[in-house]
């Protein structure tokens, strides 16, 4: 940081050097640890994923060895889970926001946050050096008895550092329910919130209530692999289905941890560039919880294969399509926004149309896995993976983009080249549907997952290249960003506090903000994207 | 809650050292602090609940070879270890009322040790009974050894419940007494008066939950066979 | 009726096309609503686009109507997924009483399976077309996964215990057999061939292929070598109970619960015999956990069905057994990659 | 509001007194025989020692509604996970009891 001369103090200049960034405890800083610290993650990840692809090339295991691309795509699905996804909103956007938007100073616990983030990185220093000393092989679902009895890979090291990561995200989420609970500026009413402080305090709910369940699971595969436990050990009378139980309670739930911070994000780009407030507002919010809460209740439907009873599986199935009401609640009410809005296209709002477009893809393709007699074809093969991959990159990853382009003028005070950013959000839409649409295509045609090789079956070959091309076209849309953006930050022009001229608290400050986020603890007395003086009398 | 925060805003102006700059109030600081203690709580109890659930579904699936099992524990030292908890969870009420009250640091001081050193003594039984544990061959792995080799397989699976749990309740003892020792430190310098307690308090919220978990560890771990 | 389609896999058996009918419903409606909502945001993106630049939208807050609306819908279109997804499971997974039995074991990295009749393959299983097939599988490792995209059906191996999928080849041919669980380096080499072919020839594979005598033969076998039979024998004099007529029937427990014998229950009786004492009999059964082979147990099991007096226990139909005296040999065909 | 809750330290005792009895009779009945009995008599004893804790050492009691539903959450997606778990292992077919394989895994190298 160079230092900036007769500027007034924001929270970026008001103290230098080293300590004051590893020691601070103001959000917006650890926010920014977290955004570097994600970013790096998601490299990472990326480089695995483009890995994948390269093998998959062809049919034949030819670019690597079936233990290398074991570990290829575990170290992708744990690095983008567990390292990227699930902090990524929360932890950057989130931990800028959440304080701003309810006009507090600080969240209630800064020290704690500061702990989370080092407690994070502690954990992805063990992933990382788990990665380094060889890698882990067993998929991100640790499914045993593969990961406690066989795989002679660094499950504890990574095991240990999920376990570790997982506390980071506890207290993020614990942090937030506090705020949110008792640091609302005077006339800050639940209803007044902002769609994007109901986001997050639902993820913020199963951060605390799923979490400490796949710590614990994640222990005891620890404890059954070097004290020689016996836990999930079919050969002393255990359940390796009980561990999935176990597993699937936390990680279904989390799916909702990475998503709902994004439709949180995509509420306010969705308000801001219609200039409009969100159709059907308590809608909205009252939804989140209800995915939060429903989504306790579906995990087994990642089990209907796995010899669960055919009455939990029902069970299962059908509480899983409750829980689409409340996501297609959700896209309708943001496309009602959209109707007689004051729209503009302005990079941020192309990563919330894409958003809604594919998550409503990925989303209703989970409706096809939760058909059990369907599911029973589709399972473990690429149909899911191409499912996930909609939801959790055509829609948290596009949410994180656009909420990172909407923001960046207020994290660093200035202004990106918008052109630029129109462009990378294209290609990003581009690449990601050329890389993930055929995989539904070869899902149901019956290629499994995590196959290192395939055979060679009419038309495989040809979705597999269209899907690496697709892959490389999405890189370039992803890295795009990182140079424009950081280019901006040294060269780019002042933002001013609220270039986009929308509402909300953190656009009354000044950008970058003070310290203290505010000159004067705000009152409220407005409902939120209140846009037209009628908005502000409901 | 935000009408806290409405009505504390207007006659928030004392400074209280204490005071982070962020809250408006000692009040708000106070409620935040305990409220979060208890969203700590939740956490910990299904951080504990996993553990739970796999013990149900193994007591549902082998409810003769926990009689069998749990017939190795010693239910006089369990409840000896159950009545040395619950009098440190009084203690523990106790500190918290002394420092509530104001009371002079040694009452504090003594309050809190006291409550370590009742600690130490269930750890002390603790580690006893561990390591009767181990020279009879019950730890699960390779050396397990059961007399009844009908149970060979399956109790390992008990015994892996019970490591587990009691080593997961002994860890967060120690957590606490270590806390606790801070604690005792700073009463000792008479920090904490009648208007500003907080981590006492908040200590005794810890220190009565893992009192709580212990409560029905007892019954499900050592009181299985009694009637065999 | 869709398989000359690209995009779908051959339809190998008779869940096929009820799965790709319900599969196609399932993309009209994807079509349709990400179609409609594309369109929306395209529409009104362009017709509501900004003109100047401190214009706003209009104040519309929302309507109650139109959310119910987009709550209903859906909610009826859910539910007829869900019942539609559950029925056809309920279909798919309840075996047809007759369906022809067939062992499956799933080892790292091998699909093992042996037919009543005493055949063994590994990385292939040959059925016959036209008749239901019932696959109990186990697994001696780690999980593994049962699949053949042609028949739409996939079950998990799951190491301590047996679970089942069953299907009906519909058409000649061979088909893609996967391992769709993920168990290790050779993953995605755990792969093989189903072989589907007329009632005829399969008769004829059965004859050519090398038999070493019945399930239930070598059943009998591993029950004298075992010394299963110095406790059980025929008569009432043994220290055990007779096994003669016990599969399939109604065995009272010393706890006074009465179950039924089924390949569950035998299996648990030869590893953990303490679990379910018969009445009237001491625990005197030693545990056979770790001596008896994954294969073993399906052979005992197959044997003391035959013992069922009862002219076959329902479940335990099985085809025209293989000509005695099959030249005796180890597996079968050697897998084919 | 929170405030300060100061307890009574008779209360304390008492509340105490009642765990040592509970803690007894706990002990006591585990040796006479009720059949299946015995394991809701001992859960039902624990929780209401639990109960005990929570409310007067902890003193939930007098807490604001906010964190009487928070902690009770808790227990709640506890019930949650168990409900859902046990629906499959109460309804599965065999005999809702498994068996283990026959060989041993192969070890861990
Ligand atoms: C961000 C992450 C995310 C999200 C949001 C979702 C959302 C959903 N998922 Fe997905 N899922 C994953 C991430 C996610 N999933 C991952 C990572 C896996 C694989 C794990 C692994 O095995 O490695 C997986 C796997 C997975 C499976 C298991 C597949 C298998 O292994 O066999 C199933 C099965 O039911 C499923 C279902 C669903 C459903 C019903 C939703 C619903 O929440 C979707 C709801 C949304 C909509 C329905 C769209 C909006 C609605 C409309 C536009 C209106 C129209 C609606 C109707 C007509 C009802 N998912
Ligand atoms: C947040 C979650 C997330 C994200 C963002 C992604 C992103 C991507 N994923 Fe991943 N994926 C998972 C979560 C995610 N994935 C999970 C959970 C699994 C399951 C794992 C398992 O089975 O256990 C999985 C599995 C998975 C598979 C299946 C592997 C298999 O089953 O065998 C594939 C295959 O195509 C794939 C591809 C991709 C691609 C091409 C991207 C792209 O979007 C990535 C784009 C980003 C980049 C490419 C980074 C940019 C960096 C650079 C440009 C640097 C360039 C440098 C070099 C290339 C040296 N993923
Ligand atoms: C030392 C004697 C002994 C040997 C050896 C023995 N069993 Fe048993 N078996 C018993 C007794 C006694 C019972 C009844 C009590 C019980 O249920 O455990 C029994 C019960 C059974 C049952 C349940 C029968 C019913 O009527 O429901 C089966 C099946 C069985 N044994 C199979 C086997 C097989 C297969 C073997 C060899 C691998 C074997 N047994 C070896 C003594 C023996
Ligand atoms: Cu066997 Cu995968
Ligand atoms: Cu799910």
């Amino acid at each position: 940081m160079e230092a900036s001369i007769a500027k007034p103090t924001n929270y970026l200049n008001a103290t230098h050097g080293a300590a004051s960034w590893f020691l601070t405890k103001d959000h917006k800083r650890i926010a920014l640890l977290y955004l570097i610290s994600v970013s790096i993650f998601f490299l990472m990840g990326g480089v695995f994923a483009s890995l994948i692809r390269l093998e998959l090339l062809t049919p034949a295991g030819d670019f690597v060895s079936s233990e290398t691309y074991n570990k290829f795509f575990t170290m992708h699905g744990v690095m983008m889970v567990f390292f990227f996804l699930i902090p990524s909103i929360p932890a950057t956007l989130g931990n800028f926001l959440v304080p701003m938007m309810i006009g507090a100073k600080d969240l209630a616990f800064p020290r704690i946050n500061l702990l989370s983030w080092y407690i994070y990185l502690v954990g992805g220093l063990m992933a990382v050096s788990a990665m380094v000393m060889g890698g882990v092989d067993t998929g991100w679902t640790f499914y045993t008895p593969y990961s406690t009895a066989v795989s002679n890979t660094h499950v504890v090291m990574t095991g240990v550092g999920i376990f570790i990561a997982g506390f980071s995200s506890i207290l993020t989420g614990f942090n937030f329910i506090v705020t949110i609970h008792t640091m609302r500026a005077p006339g800050m009413t639940w209803m007044r919130l902002p769609l994007f402080i109901w986001a997050h305090y639902a993820a913020s709910l199963i951060m605390i209530m799923g979490t400490p369940v796949i710590a614990v699971t994640l222990l005891m595969v620890v404890l059954e692999r070097v004290l020689h436990f016996g836990f999930f050990d079919p050969t002393r009378g255990g359940d390796p289905v009980l561990y999935q139980h176990l597993f699937w309670f936390y990680s279904h739930p989390a799916v909702y941890i990475m998503v709902l911070p994004g439709m949180g994000v995509i509420s306010e780009l969705i308000a801001g560039f219609s200039r409009k407030p969100v159709f059907g507002y308590s809608f909205v919010a009252v939804s989140s919880l209800g995915i939060a809460f429903v989504g306790f209740l579906v995990w087994g439907h990642h089990m209907f294969t796995s010899s669960q009873s055919i009455y939990a599986g029902l069970i299962f199935s059908f509480l899983s399509y409750l829980v689409a009401i409340p996501s297609a609640i959700k896209v309708f009410n943001w496309t009602a926004t959209l109707y007689k809005g004051s729209i503009s296209w302005e990079s941020p709002m192309l990563y919330a149309m894409g958003f809604i477009g594919l998550f409503t893809i990925g989303g209703l393709t989970g409706l096809f896995l939760s058909a059990i007699g369907l599911d029973l074809h589709l399972h473990d093969g690429y149909f899911v993976v191409a499912h996930f991959h909609y939801v959790m990159v055509g829609g948290t990853l596009l949410a994180y983009l656009g909420g990172l382009h909407f923001w960046w003028p207020k994290i660093t005070g200035k202004l990106y080249y918008e052109p630029f950013a129109k462009v990378s959000a294209v290609i990003v839409f581009v690449g990601f549907n050329l890389t993930f649409f055929p995989q539904f295509i070869l899902g149901y045609m019956g290629m499994p997952r995590r196959y290192h090789q395939y055979p060679e079956i009419d038309g495989w070959q040809v979705l597999n290249v269209l899907s690496t091309a697709g892959a490389s076209i999405l890189a370039l849309g992803v890295i795009l960003p990182a140079f424009y953006l950081t280019y901006s930050w040294f060269k780019g022009p002042p933002a001013g506090p609220n270039p986009w001229g929308v509402t909300g608290l953190e656009w009354e400050t000044a950008s970058p903000p003070p310290t203290a986020n505010f000159e004067e603890t705000p009152i409220v007395t407005r409902p939120p994207y209140a846009f037209t003086n009628e908005d502000a009398h409901v | 809650m935000s009408e806290v925060h409405a009505a504390l805003a207007d006659h928030g102006h004392e400074h209280h050292p204490r005071l982070q700059h962020h809250f408006d109030s000692l009040e708000q600081q106070l409620y935040a602090s305990t409220f979060g203690m208890w969203v700590f709580l939740v956490t910990e109890v299904l951080f504990f609940g996993g553990l739970f659930m796999a013990y149900i579904v193994y007591r549902i699936w082998y409810p003769d070879m926990f009689v069998h099992a749990s017939s190795h524990l010693s239910v006089p030292l369990g409840t000896f270890n159950t009545a040395v908890l619950i009098g440190s969870s009084l203690t523990m009420a106790y500190a918290v009322n002394a420092a509530q009250r104001g009371a002079r640091p040694r009452e504090q001081v003594i309050w809190l040790f006291g409550t370590m050193v009742l600690g130490a003594i269930f750890l002390g039984v603790k580690v006893i009974e561990y390591m009767d544990k181990i020279t009879h061959h019950l730890v699960p792995g390779p050396n397990f050894h059961f007399e009844d080799p009908a149970y060979q397989a399956t109790a390992q699976i008990y015994y892996s419940l019970y490591f587990a749990l009691t080593g997961l309740h002994a860890s967060h003892m120690i957590v606490g007494m270590v806390i606790l020792a801070i604690l005792a430190y700073k009463a000792a310098k008479g920090q904490f008066t009648a208007e500003w307690y907080t981590p006492v308090e908040i200590m005794g919220l810890y220190w009565h939950f893992v009192d709580l978990v212990w409560i029905f560890l007892f019954p499900l771990l050592y009181l299985i066979g009694g009637a065999h | 009726m869709l398989s000359y389609l690209p995009f779908f896999p051959p339809q190998g058996s008779t869940h096929a096309a009820s799965v790709d009918a319900l599969y196609v419903f399932f993309v009209a409606v994807t079509a349709f609503f990400s179609v409609l909502i594309a369109t929306l945001i395209i529409v009104f993106a362009v017709r509501f686009r900004r003109r100047s630049p401190d214009e706003v939208g209009a104040p519309i807050h929302g309507s109650l109507v139109l959310e119910l609306t987009w709550t209903f819908i859906p909610l009826v279109i859910a539910m007829v997924m869900f019942v539609w997804g559950a029925s056809l499971y309920f279909q798919i997974t309840t075996p047809p009483s007759n369906a022809m039995e067939v062992y499956v074991v799933g080892k790292r990295w091998m699909w093992k399976a042996q037919h009543v009749t005493g055949q063994r393959e590994i990385n292939e299983l040959h059925v016959p077309v036209g008749q239901p097939v019932k696959l109990i599988i186990g697994s001696e490792d780690v999980l593994h996964a049962y699949w053949v995209p042609a028949f739409r059906m996939k079950m998990d191996a799951v190491p301590g215990r047996t679970t089942t999928m069953w299907f009906e080849a519909s058409k000649a041919g061979t088909y893609q057999l996967f391992c769709a669980e993920y168990c290790g380096m050779s993953h995605s080499r755990m792969i093989g061939m189903v072989t589907a072919l007329e009632p005829a020839a399969f008769q004829t594979w059965l004859a050519g292929g090398k038999s070493t005598g019945t399930m239930a033969d070598l059943g009998a076998k591993v029950f004298t070598d075992l010394g299963c039979s110095t406790c059980h024998m025929d008569s009432a004099q043994g220290r055990g109970p007779s096994l003669k007529g016990v599969f399939g029937s109604q065995v009272t427990l010393a706890s006074g619960d009465k179950i039924t014998a089924d390949e569950a229950y035998v299996r648990e009786s030869i590893l953990t015999p303490t679990a379910k004492m018969v009445a009237g009999f001491p625990p005197l059964m030693p545990t056979f956990q770790g001596v008896v082979s994954e294969e073993q147990i399906a052979q005992l099991t197959a044997y003391v069905k035959s013992l069922a007096t009862a002219p076959a226990a329902p479940g335990a139909g099985t085809p025209a057994p293989a000509p005695g005296g099959a030249p005796a040999a180890g597996t079968t065909q050697a897998a084919a990659h | 509001m929170s405030g300060h809750i100061i307890g009574n330290r008779f209360t304390y005792f008492l509340v105490f007194i009642a765990l040592m009895v509970g803690t007894a009779v706990t002990v006591a009945v585990t040796y006479i025989h009720l059949g299946w009995l015995n394991l809701p008599l001992a859960l039902a004893i624990a929780t209401t020692k639990a109960v005990l804790v929570i409310m007067f050492f902890m003193h939930l009691k007098d807490h604001p509604k906010l964190i009487k539903v928070t902690f009770a959450a808790a227990f709640f997606f506890f019930a949650i996970l168990v409900a859902h778990t046990l629906s499959d292992y109460l309804s599965r077919e065999g005999h809702g009891m498994q068996t283990y394989p026959a060989s041993g895994l192969v070890a861990n190298p």
